[in-house]
């Protein structure tokens, strides 16, 4: 019980922390561009260390009980996580790339090959 | 632990009401509609507290997905 | 009608995996959940097969791709995100960024390989996919941190490539 | 007061939307406010059938001896939404009808028929 | 008796008036038919006499509807102007008017207990 | 066949229902099966609300419980309130169900060749059939939230009609767009209260709300919203304004039924404050309420109607006008309510009148409405300033209008004489000056039809109409089938009155009748 | 309520204050792109706000809401890009 | 409509199939689980909504048969009423098949259990009418609409 | 003018809506609740589905839902015949 505390403290303080970097970096970061960066990145692991919390837990709860529910609570949740990797970089590449064609740039950039390109 | 879960739902109101009052002060639509989105899912959210997941799944469903797409379709049928 | 099977035996083994623990077959199943996963695996099938097999690649078809898929995945993918979420870390608290749209050519001539390998860029470090271009796969990368303004492609993205080129092609 | 936060919350909404429709000159925008009270009356049954330290009503792996929510507004609420989409997408359609007629969405403008 | 409609303070019968009706046509009728034998269709009598005036043309003796109670708009201009203006036709009028008088009811109603 | 009775109530509502499901495949095998279908569902409806009107008159009212072991069982065992919806059907619901069978029914005959020159008829019909289901179902329904999703049911079927036309010209969409807001807003002020009303009691059947109802605080909040929105739907000065635009913008067939939709949210109000609250709410102030509105609608809608130059405009603002009667009538009947002398001297005359009046506004104004659509569909236009010197081609549908326009102006022995006589009598032993300003309008009712008459018909033949002709044969029909109605009104309009109009009326004032029926005489 | 519920709610509580943080993003945002970030940001943490409640109920349906809000807040952000991606061109 | 970019529509093909099982899933499980007809159809219909976004509305057309989605609308409807209208020798809506054993009619443990397919009388009947209904009638929505703002949207160049 | 007339009837509705909430029962504590206690204990015995909201959607109010459907099917015969220049 205590090896299981310890490792749901651990991953929900990781999914915790990551995802309030997100949320600040989303705050802090100067351009669209790197928003995303912050916001794409750290929201997604922090949400699989908090989803694997969940499984980890359920998956112990189920050996411990022999409980038939902990193993759909696992599973499900594994479900919504493959979800969130799937949907959460796609999303955010939608989002740049509509971000650049409306006309945004990217602020503070050295280089932009993407507006030399002229795709159409 | 009851004082817990009413501190959570005055959060997820609070964001909501927020979200709705930006949907209307907005000047663009779709800014506003962006804002009437987070209204709906995190209205989802709060029947999701409100134990009443049924609901939660439609409003996520239609909140999200549905009314999103048929208010674009209408901003861009509309310029 | 391959690509149909295939469709098939992919939407029930997902049908499977939501309903499993319901039953006694093989301790999870119960016989009308199967029967009732065939019926609608056949529908889904019959709408699904046309948009899922518009290329009739049957490359992932083999195992052992999905065998190195999930090595992948564990290994170098996720390291390189932990990685990426720690350099997140680094930038958000400093706000040191030093930002450029870059252009690689990853040389991968599938779909899934490109949008797996932009996905994989995406959640590690200090790269965005930002574009594409559809004739000949290059990718457009928001870089935070421009070390150099001609990169290669393991600047960015380490030896994601290989790994890729050899579970998709 | 701070025992009825989610009816306050009720009233914001449905406020806010009456609001958008008797200020705002926009007719998408007036959908967006349709939109609102719709959210807010949906809100507002829900809560009413809210009970501290139930579950929801379904029996399926439930954990035992827990009292439920009580189940009728969410079925009522579940009629609502659809109602609710189905006249978002009727009243944002015709908008699009009237943008192509009329070229604009200004209420001031949409009138052509009065007197 | 058939068709007599109580009305609390007295009572209707349409029956009764539609005979009455038909006994007065009938008289109407018949003085109608002691009239001027001499009338003749499609001659100079059939034509209207309009004080010695040549006949309009047939488009230009039709009154259009605008035209029809001019003079009674006209005295009432004072009351047709604001309301004629109310109804604006605007779509955030309407709704404010749902409001106003659902706060005057609300109103009457609280106050009347 | 007492099976068949005992189902009718459903039935009315499920046949029409299930051919508009069935229309949109009809028409993919066969364009002409589409009106034919339509007619043919809305003559059964009709000839089931004839029966079961014969059968509630004679027998009391019946109760429809829906999914219980059998159709009356309205209390589970040992419980004393109603858990199921159910369908509770009385003499005022009836009487609003036969005009709506009625309506819907000639306008669907209307529609058979006045739509003839449009596309998309399969979901026209469709809509037709949705729309009278709509109404049958607020009339019907003995539960709140159930009417609730009737009154939506109405209103999107409306809107659907009313911008019709909208594919092709703006002002079809604009009035739809117009009617869509509005009535979105009091449909979700009706669910606000009957959240309030679910919130305060756990219930949700009218009869059991009723007999535990207490007009506390929220009680009032939720009359204060209901009241308003549902004369709003009704048409009632000052929230008429949507009226005008949507009856003059919809196809001449829907304006008939539209006039009959909004009769149904007259209905709701009645049902409201007589049925959920009667005498427990200040009957005196919502009576002078209802009165008020009565009075406003009456005069502003008779001058607005007065200065039109749409026909279909100036017959809208007319509706508007008579709305005005049937709410002078019926709320003299609520402000003397708690008083059983008043009551029984001219309280319930009053309320036979403008509950009366209901019956006869629909047949005229349907038939007026309907001969401006034959105006339209031979001239192209409704404007009255284009027409003139029809008399000479259209001879039945000058003979129509005239009667229609007698009828509304209230000259005997038509129809509106017999309903407005009522109310004049009775109204004036309430309060003279509302008698004298009912009369007035009257007048002026007579002079703006005196307007349309002359402007339309009268005059010489111009020289654009000269191809006018008569117009089908099935428009005839409709035409004809109304005047019928109100000729026979007029001139028998004690057998209406007794056999129709007074039970409608005393099963709105006995309130325990309709409750009693539900929770078994408690 | 057993002893993991405390466990599970917390982080869930914290999570909304990070949403609080996203939706100043949503008020400031000088571009819409930046607002449909914090849109998408708002809807991961809602998904794991929404896995984690349910874990703390021991209520294993609850995970579907979770799933369905996944894929379709997607959805919601694809096609405020689509829009963004057709406007300049003109 | 132009399509979206390759990524875009890879991940849509994948994830297309995965929407519309899971909309089956909620569909036919509406009576143990959250879901039903409304939601499940709200699901799928999303699906199409994704099809739709990420293809646009041409080649969408090749997938989705709006005549056909229409027809499959006004079936389920029809299906719906014929379901409450078998009821109709006790009363409209009467679950005839609850309790009786066989398809459906299996009686559930009272109380808390972990859900069997079985049971529910006409409930997964209709669940599956009403998803039929629901997903083709938002489908056909979504569609339309998206053809509709090419269709009122002003010209480019105008 | 019309402005204002209008705000203030606004804020005067609004205040009236506050009134209700504070008038409201408290949240979470409903006082009457017999309706939902008979659902929650009978919809399993009587219609078999464990998910009593669903069997109150179907069985018990289930006309609502034959209604609501019909709202759905009505909003989309009314869009297809708005648009129906459209699809060809």
């Amino acid at each position: 019980m205590g090896i299981l505390l310890a490792i749901l403290y651990i991953f929900l303080g990781i999914g915790v922390i990551f995802n309030c970097l997100g949320s600040i970096g989303l705050l802090r970061f100067p351009d669209v561009y790197t928003r995303l960066h912050a916001s794409t990145k750290a929201t997604t692991f922090g949400s699989i260390f908090t989803s694997f919390a969940v499984i980890i837990y359920s998956f112990s709860r189920w050996n411990v009980s022999g409980d038939s529910k902990f193993v759909v609570l696992a599973l499900h949740a594994i479900v919504a996580l493959i979800c969130l990797i799937i949907t959460n970089p796609t999303g955010a590449h939608a989002i740049a790339r509509a971000a650049h064609r409306s006309g945004v740039m990217p602020k503070q950039a050295v280089i932009d090959q993407l507006k030399e390109a002229k795709l159409e | 632990m009851n004082s817990f879960v009413e501190i959570v739902h005055i959060f997820t109101l609070t964001i909501m009401i927020i979200a709705a009052l930006l949907a209307v002060i907005f000047k663009k639509l779709l800014p506003s509609v962006i804002a009437l989105s987070v209204a709906s899912l995190l209205l989802s959210l709060e029947f999701y507290l409100l134990h009443a997941p049924d609901v939660a799944i439609a409003e996520a469903a239609i909140g999200a997905g549905l009314t999103m797409a048929i208010f674009i379709f209408a901003i861009r049928g509309t310029r | 009608m391959l690509d149909f099977i295939i469709t098939f035996l992919l939407s029930l083994i997902v049908y499977l995996f939501l309903v499993a623990s319901t039953g006694e077959i093989a301790g999870l199943w119960s016989i009308f959940e199967i029967i009732l996963g065939i019926i609608l695996s056949i529908i889904v099938s019959i709408i699904a097969t046309k948009v899922l097999f518009q290329k009739r690649s049957y490359r992932m078809l083999n195992p052992l791709r999905w065998v190195i898929f999930l090595i992948y995945l564990i290994g170098p993918f996720f390291f390189a995100m932990a990685k990426a979420n720690i350099d997140v870390a680094y930038r958000v608290i400093t706000g040191r960024i030093n930002p450029g749209i870059v252009k690689i050519s990853p040389g991968l001539k599938t779909d899934l390989g490109i949008t797996m390998l932009a996905d994989s860029i995406t959640l590690t470090p200090g790269t965005l996919s930002v574009d594409i271009d559809e004739k000949n796969n290059d990718l457009y990368i928001h870089w935070i941190n421009v070390t150099t303004l001609k990169p290669t492609t393991y600047h960015i993205c380490a030896n994601f490539p290989h790994w890729i080129r050899r579970i998709t092609e | 007061m701070i025992d009825n936060f989610p009816f306050i919350a009720v009233i914001i909404f449905v406020g806010l939307g009456i609001y958008t429709l008797m200020f705002k000159k926009n007719l998408i925008k007036i959908a967006i406010g349709v939109c609102l009270i719709e959210n807010g009356v949906n809100l507002f049954l829900i809560t009413l059938g809210y009970k501290k330290g139930a579950v929801a009503p379904i029996y399926t792996q439930v954990p035992s001896g827990q009292s439920m929510v009580l189940p009728t507004p969410q079925a009522l609420t579940l009629t609502s939404i659809v109602i609710g989409i189905a006249t978002t997408a009727l009243i944002l359609s015709i908008a699009m009808m009237i943008y192509k007629h009329y070229s604009t969405l200004d209420t001031e403008q949409v009138r052509r028929l009065r007197g | 008796m058939l068709g007599l409609l109580e009305t609390g303070s007295g009572f209707w019968s349409a029956i009764i008036w539609v005979v009455v009706v038909l006994v007065i046509s009938s008289i109407v009728i018949y003085i109608r038919n002691k009239g001027e034998e001499s009338y003749k269709k499609n001659t100079e009598q059939d034509k209207p006499f309009i004080s010695g005036n040549p006949e309009l043309s047939k488009e230009g003796s039709h009154i259009a509807a605008s035209h029809i109670y001019w003079g009674f708009t006209e005295a009432l201009k004072d009351y047709y102007n604001p309301l004629v203006k109310i109804h604006t036709g605007n779509i955030n009028d309407y709704s404010g008017w749902i409001i106003i008088i659902t706060i005057i009811i609300l109103i009457l109603v609280g106050v009347s207990g | 066949m007492n099976n068949l009775l005992n189902h009718a109530p459903i039935l009315i509502v499920a046949i029409p229902l299930l051919a508009a499901f069935l229309i949109p495949i009809v028409g993919k095998v066969n364009k002409k099966a589409e009106g034919i279908t339509t007619t043919f569902a809305l003559g059964i409806s009709l000839a089931l609300t004839i029966i079961l009107a014969i059968k509630i008159l004679s027998v009391g009212p019946q109760v429809y419980v829906f999914g219980a072991k059998s159709p009356s069982l309205t209390l589970p065992s040992g419980l004393k309130f109603p858990i199921r919806i159910m369908f509770e059907v009385d003499a005022m619901g009836i009487f609003m169900g036969l005009i709506t069978a009625i309506v819907s029914f000639l306008g669907a005959i209307y529609s058979l060749t006045f739509m003839g020159k449009y596309d998309g008829l399969d979901k026209y019909y469709s809509l037709l059939l949705l729309l009278t289901v709509g109404m049958f179902g607020m009339e019907f329904t003995g539960d709140i939230f159930n009417f609730f999703v009737f009154l939506e049911i109405a209103s999107i079927a409306s809107v659907a009609l009313i911008s019709f036309r909208g594919t092709d010209l703006g002002e079809p969409a604009e009035a739809g767009f117009k009617y869509m807001v509005v009535s979105s807003i009091s449909a979700l002020m009706v669910l606000f209260a009957v959240g309030i009303f679910y919130g305060q009691y756990d219930l949700l059947n009218f009869a059991a709300i009723a007999s535990v109802i207490k007009y506390s605080q929220l009680d009032k909040i939720a009359l204060g919203l209901l009241v308003p929105v549902l004369a709003m739907k009704a048409g009632a000065v000052p929230m008429h304004m949507w009226t005008p635009d949507a009856y003059s913008e919809a196809p001449a067939p829907i304006t008939m039924i539209l006039v009959a939709a909004s009769q149904a949210s007259l209905y709701a109000l009645f049902r409201v404050t007589f049925s959920l609250y009667n005498i427990s709410l200040s009957t005196l102030t919502v009576g002078w309420v209802i009165i008020i509105f009565g009075l406003l609608s009456m005069f502003i809608g008779v001058t607005m109607a007065i200065i039109q130059k749409d026909i279909k405009r100036l017959m809208a603002y007319h509706a508007i006008s008579q709305t005005g009667y049937m709410l002078l009538g019926v709320g003299v009947g609520l402000a003397v309510l708690a008083n059983p002398a008043a009551l029984q001297k001219y309280g319930i005359t009053a309320m036979e009148g403008g509950i009366f009046h209901i019956m006869n506004h629909a047949m005229y104004k349907g038939l007026l409405f309907l001969t401006a659509g034959a105006l339209f569909y031979r001239t192209g236009t409704r404007d009255l300033n284009k027409m003139g010197g029809l008399a000479h081609s259209m001879k039945y549908t000058t003979i129509f209008f005239i009667i229609g326009a007698a009828a509304i102006a209230g000259l005997p022995p038509f129809n509106g004489f017999a309903s407005k006589l009522l109310i004049y009598e009775s109204v004036y032993r309430f309060n003279p000056l509302l008698s004298i300003i009912a009369m007035v309008v009257s007048i002026l009712t007579l002079a703006s039809f005196v307007k349309v008459f002359h402007s339309a018909f009268l005059g010489p033949k111009l020289p654009q109409f000269k191809e006018a002709k008569e117009v089908p044969r099935s428009m005839i029909f409709a035409m004809a089938a109304l005047s019928c109605i109100i000729i026979f009104f007029g001139l028998f309009p004690n057998l209406i009155v007794k056999n129709l109009v007074h039970p409608a009326v005393m099963s709105l004032i006995e309130q325990f009748k309709y409750t009693g029926t539900v929770l078994g005489g408690m | 309520m057993n002893e993991f519920f405390k466990i599970f709610i917390i982080p869930g509580g914290l999570l909304l204050i990070f949403m609080l943080l996203s939706l100043v993003r949503l008020i400031l945002g000088p571009t819409t792109p930046d607002r449909i970030v914090a849109l998408d940001t708002i809807n991961t943490l809602v998904v794991a706000g929404m896995i984690l409640v349910g874990a703390a109920y021991e209520e294993v349906i609850y995970v579907d809401v979770a799933i369905v809000y996944a894929l379709l807040s997607y959805i919601g952000t694809l096609y405020v890009a689509k829009y963004l991606e057709g406007r300049t061109k003109k | 409509m132009k399509q979206m970019s390759k990524i875009v529509r890879t991940i849509t093909n994948l994830v297309y199939g995965f929407i519309i099982i899971f909309g089956f899933y909620v569909i036919v499980h509406g009576h143990l689980t959250p879901g039903g007809g409304f939601q499940g159809g709200a699901i799928v219909a999303s699906a199409f909504a994704l099809l739709l976004v990420s293809y646009g509305s041409l080649i969408t057309k090749k997938f989705l048969k709006k005549d056909f989605l229409s027809i499959m609308e006004s079936s389920g409807l029809t299906m719906f009423i014929v379901l409450a209208f078998l009821g109709l020798g006790i009363t409209f809506f009467y679950n005839f098949l609850a309790n009786i054993g066989g398809w459906f009619g299996n009686t559930p443990v009272i109380g808390p259990n972990p859900g069997d397919i079985n049971t529910g009388g006409v409930i997964p009947l209709m669940n599956i009418a009403v998803g039929l209904e629901v997903l083709s009638a938002l489908g056909v929505i979504v569609l339309l609409m998206a053809s509709g703002a090419e269709f009122t949207k002003k010209k480019e160049n105008s | 003018m019309k402005k204002i007339i209008f705000g203030i009837a606004f804020i005067l509705f609004f205040s009236f809506m506050v009134i209700t909430a504070i008038n409201m029962r408290p949240f979470g504590e409903p006082t009457f609740s017999e309706m939902d206690d008979y659902f929650i204990k009978n919809a399993q015995v009587e219609t078999g589905a464990n998910n009593v909201v669903t069997s109150i959607v179907f069985d018990y109010r289930g006309f609502d839902t034959l209604g609501e459907a019909t709202v759905l099917f009505t909003a989309v015969v009314g869009i297809v015949a708005l648009f129906r220049r459209v699809s060809r």
